[in-house]
């Protein structure tokens, strides 16, 4: 990553297949993964539900998007903070989030998980140290 | 029974679509009759044959389409809300000035009245939206 | 007479379910479709208000759309059931008239 | 009216001028008026906003439609029920809607208040009253 | 370092409002836009956390706006204040990003 | 400074469109650079030229392009958005076997690596949305 990159966040905060955001939101990630950007994603109110296990939509007649996020570590994102609040308040937990890995090249290729629930001060703390921040 | 649907989202960006198209293929298989498929709002946007959806993905406006000509639909697009967001039958786009129109088979433009009309006519009216 | 209530909404993004729940006669039933299904997981802020409303009407998930975002039959609030497009026809059908809380 | 003139609710949710379906509502009222068909408005949650006084929309450069409503008594649409939780919750009054009236051709022609400012409980009661329900 | 967050809908249909305001930093904006305007209205049920946020915060609306929806500037959270549009791109400027709370 | 626009809903349904051809006017007349507007999701309808609004009302596709020819602004469409709700410019339309196209004066076609680039090339992004 060059020196001069910048911080992007997308900040997701709305449940698939109601609406197309969630979707074209990953295909603006899939896209800028190309830039050597430093990327992070955010998952919070019902945008968590991008992340739920699960997913089967052969009866809303739908491509399931969500094995895409799983894709994501090989084009180096693998920063995705879910917010432990927004989990909460609609009765979920991380075990209901699918597991999502990357290769840590820095530490001898590791397998390493690329969710971290972190609470409302953290996820706070991440927004205010982004340079361009897309939302979706 | 007589059902009237109404479709107020466009393609796409609103799964209302998907929903009332999954609807009214249910309605008819259980030989219910449809009065008529109104599309308002950003519903037009239906009715756009210029869509071109990745290849792994539905193809809205040909399932209505399909469906429509299959049995014979009365689809009706707003021409108020289909004129404010550029969709446009030959007539239209002549009497307009436009050089070009991109209303899809199957489709009509017509007016409000037909909206409440349908909920005259029919035994039940169902909505679907934002 | 009665009415079916489609609520297509999540009710942490909309008011659309709260005010539904708030408008309901006796008799009444709702149905879940869309990101509204999100109401229907157990646990959740709006399982106490969907357990209130049960007590004198039903509450229906459109189970293609719980599928779609991961929410089996087993995470539902107890007492709601499940129907496909077939069965929201029938819902339709059997009460009186149908209102959309968009 | 005729004997079998249906009984059509349009139930109005939404504030104006941030999105278009409190202006395309208002459309849809004014072409059913022609249909000699029972006529009921609903203003609740944000759509009390509608009939908000004093809009004044030369800012944001779009058409102020508030008028209109004003002018539905002519076309027999008379029944403005506006929910009265729903303006306490937004720190609104009676006072803070616009006057709507209409003449009661069955009393001498006298000028009447089309708004009636209702409680949640009798809300309730006019939409089930209902054959034909249009939310917007 | 701070930032500009906007707001465009109203609290009462949207979260966007009590999620923004349970992210702000000290020293951050906020700009009411569009229906976000609602939330101003002094005596609404989002006065106590709008006037909470003013603790170490500013919140700012979009005149425009409120005057479509009938809200004068007396009829506001006191410690307000309102810009134009103008206004809307010098808080842009001024701030080192801009956060939209779709 | 430079700015970069992203407009995220259609023309007239939200009020997006406008408040964001508001701001680029206003940071235009303060002096400010604007790196480039992008269009996105349903914003991409703001680009058709087949739209016939009400005569007494604006019309934000001609709002847009005066404003960006005018000032030579880089008014991007996002392609995939663009595909997926039928908005074509002659040579999609071509590429795609359409018998016409719909995009209006002023406006391009390109791919979201666009957006991206706005982020990186401006000192701010602002998002107008739903």
């Amino acid at each position: 990553m060059s020196e001069d990159a910048k911080k992007f966040l997308y900040v997701n905060r709305k449940a698939p297949y109601g609406t197309i955001y969630a979707l074209e939101s990953l295909e603006v990630v899939l896209i800028g993964a190309a830039f050597e950007q430093e990327v992070t994603l955010a998952f919070l109110d019902d945008g968590v539900y991008q992340l739920a296990k699960g997913q089967e939509t052969a009866g809303v007649g739908m491509k399931n998007f969500s094995p895409t996020y799983r894709a994501l570590g090989d084009y180096d994102v693998n920063k995705f903070y879910v917010e432990r609040e927004s989990l909460e308040e609609r009765g979920l937990t991380e075990d209901d989030l699918q597991e999502i890995t990357y290769e840590d090249e820095d530490d001898d290729w590791a397998e390493k998980p690329s969710i971290r629930v972190v609470n409302r001060d953290e996820m706070k703390k991440i927004m205010s140290e982004q340079d361009v921040i897309l939302s979706f | 029974m007589k059902l009237a649907i109404v479709v107020n989202e466009g393609p796409y960006t609103h799964q209302a679509s998907d929903t009332a198209l999954h609807f009214t293929r249910a309605a008819l298989e259980a030989g219910h009759e449809i009065e008529r498929v109104f599309f308002y709002h950003d519903g037009v946007n239906n009715a756009t044959r210029l869509t071109v959806p990745p290849q792994d993905d539905r193809n809205l406006q040909k399932e209505w389409t399909e469906l429509g000509t299959t049995h014979g639909l009365d689809m009706v697009v707003c021409i108020a809300a289909a004129q404010r967001r550029g969709i446009l039958d030959a007539n239209e786009a002549k009497r307009q000035g436009k050089d070009a129109d991109n209303i899809a088979e199957g489709f009509r433009i017509s007016g409000l009245g037909q909206l409440i009309d349908a909920g005259i006519q029919a035994d039940r009216l169902v909505t679907f939206g934002d | 007479m009665s009415t079916l209530h489609t609520v297509n909404k999540s009710p942490f993004d909309r008011p659309s379910l709260t005010s539904c729940l708030n408008h309901l006669m006796p008799g009444d039933a709702v149905l879940l479709i869309e990101d509204g299904v999100i109401a229907a997981r157990k646990g959740s802020a709006f399982s106490s208000p969907l357990e209130a409303a049960m007590k004198d009407c039903s509450v229906y998930v459109l189970s293609p759309d719980s599928s779609a975002r991961g929410i089996g039959d087993g995470d539902m609030v107890s007492g709601i059931e499940t129907v496909d497009y077939g069965g929201f026809v029938d819902l339709v059908v059997k009460h009186d008239r149908t209102q959309s809380w968009l």
